[in-house]
């Protein structure tokens, strides 16, 4: 497995992009599957991830775990959304990875320093030019609505840090609940979820439990309920 | 007579200092606005010529008179005025794609980038490499491309001479991105 | 090697707006006083010979450039109808902050438009809109205020007479979260 570096990706698409780069693969569908366990085992790790991005990372995650299960499961079918996802993802790694590069060039051009200077000394006229169209009230409005437009002083990033529980949370949640009740649908283990992001994490969640062997998972049908097991024994990790 | 019009061009543009409309400066001369590129592209070939400390530098439908940017260090020791900035590499990826890709909203920005772009491009706006203006096409956001400045501090004539411009420029993902944008403020 | 120079110095000429010293520039560009003023004639001939838009004119021992004398009305003219157009949004935008918030820095208008602005305070000073004066906190930077002509114009006595003007004037942080919804996705 490719080793992750402990550095801050600015990004899901750059830390994706990253990770093909490493292994000299061009952007296709095969080596998106490739380094999809790379990609997850770095979230799984990475406590850097900046928060404001993670909801980003989750969304990107659960392409991959698509890309995988397809690669696992050759009778699994995408959907025409979730194949235009997959393909809009590729889309977008090669642009990004297109812009990657020429902005490189444009900082190597920035070092260069060969700037164009324009003139502007400060003159002065001895007549005022006064706009015609001007009246106090609509100097106020105009006022009032860049106030408004005016970014609080936020980020982001402070939302999603109250919303979005860590992974490891949920997985000593998740561990919680089938301790208790040895065995649970997935549906139910998401019923609190707030938002799809939120989903993602116990997904993610379910799966590392199934690496780490503490719960198997089951799955009758296509679409079907998946039942999640708590393990007694050691089984085999992959539900059928 | 078009030699006149040569000279009288580079006077306005000289005391003017900003960009100046190419329509309006046509209306201004009585002139045609073909009849007054031509005449633009006279005195660049001029400034070239004659290898000249000026240079002209468009954007859309603007010109303005600059100085040579083979002599940009020179210049800015003499108005003691700093050189470029260092860029982090964030800045100058959506730097880059503003450029290229410009006018565009910032959910085009991010969907090429995956993250979150908004600090980064008030900062570039703030630092006045790139404009923004209101995006006709939807009052909530808008519309980033890169400015003047950002033109003069690579010395470049217009965007145009940008790295592999054309092939960048083309904005296949335009219309996904849109897409995206919808499903968001669904 | 010559035609370098004359270049150079007319860049540099270019960018000075204002008279340059014959010594002084001589000393930065490591020229002889001799040298420089032969580099100076020959700029001016240059000009002649071309019918350039452009001239040198000599005061004591500066020189500045400045624009053909001949084309003085035809210049005077384009800028005053340039000045008499009505405000961009932009200007009116500053103009607005610059009323409610002055005395402020450059940097203080930039932090509440999100976007550079000294190319609209500069024709905001130049139409007489705004008085400029020296920041005692900060001497690098400069201090905005209305001009008293602005201000009558609007048929006010005072800055003080703006709707709201108490309230809106204090606000020591303008960037605070609970006094702001956000409007636009920015």
């Amino acid at each position: 497995m490719f080793q992750v570096k402990t550095k801050q990706f600015e990004g899901p698409l750059h830390l994706l992009l990253e990770l093909i780069e490493n292994q000299k693969l061009d952007i296709t569908r095969v080596s998106l599957t490739h380094v999809a366990d790379d990609f997850l085992a770095h979230i799984e790790k990475e406590k850097g991830i900046g928060l404001g991005s993670l909801s980003e990372f989750l969304l990107i995650s659960s392409q991959l775990i698509l890309l995988k299960s397809k690669a696992l499961l050759p009778i699994f079918e995408f959907t025409q959304e979730e194949e235009e996802d997959l393909e809009d993802l590729q889309q977008r790694l090669i642009e990004y990875q297109k812009f990657q590069k020429i902005s490189e060039e444009i900082g190597k051009a920035r070092e260069l320093n060969k700037i164009s200077f324009s003139r502007d000394e400060e003159r002065t006229f001895l007549s005022v030019f006064i706009p015609q169209d001007i009246s106090s009230k609509y100097l106020n409005e105009v006022y009032v609505n860049i106030l408004q437009e005016v970014p609080a002083k936020e980020d982001l990033a402070e939302h999603v840090m109250e919303e979005v529980v860590s992974l490891e949370e949920k997985i000593v949640q998740l561990k919680d609940t089938i301790e208790k009740r040895m065995k649970i649908a997935f549906h139910e283990t998401v019923e609190q979820a707030e938002s799809k992001v939120d989903v993602v994490v116990t997904f993610l969640a379910m799966l590392e439990m199934i690496k780490q062997r503490i719960v198997s998972v089951q799955q009758s049908e296509m679409f079907g309920e998946i039942i999640i097991k708590k393990n007694t024994i050691k089984e085999k990790t992959h539900g059928r | 007579m078009e030699d006149n019009n040569r000279s009288k061009v580079e006077a306005i543009l000289f005391v003017a200092g900003d960009p100046v409309g190419v329509p309006k400066l046509a209306k201004f001369l009585k002139l045609s606005v073909f009849d007054l590129n031509n005449i633009i592209e006279e005195l660049e070939e001029f400034y070239e010529q004659q290898y000249s400390g000026l240079q002209v530098i468009y954007k859309k439908n603007t010109i303005q008179l600059v100085s040579r940017s083979e002599y940009g260090e020179l210049v800015a020791k003499f108005l003691k005025k700093s050189f470029n900035e260092p860029l982090s590499k964030a800045s100058l990826e959506v730097l880059s794609v503003i450029a290229y890709r410009g006018p565009v909203t910032r959910a085009q920005i991010e969907h090429i980038r995956g993250v979150n772009c908004s600090f980064t491009i008030r900062n570039l706006a703030i630092r006045g490499l790139v404009d923004r203006s209101d995006n006709s096409a939807d009052s909530r956001s808008y519309l980033y491309e890169a400015s003047c400045d950002f033109i003069k501090s690579i010395g470049l004539k217009s965007l145009k001479d940008l790295p592999d411009y054309d092939n960048l420029h083309i904005q296949e993902d335009v219309i996904k991105a849109d897409k995206v944008e919808k499903k968001k403020n669904e």
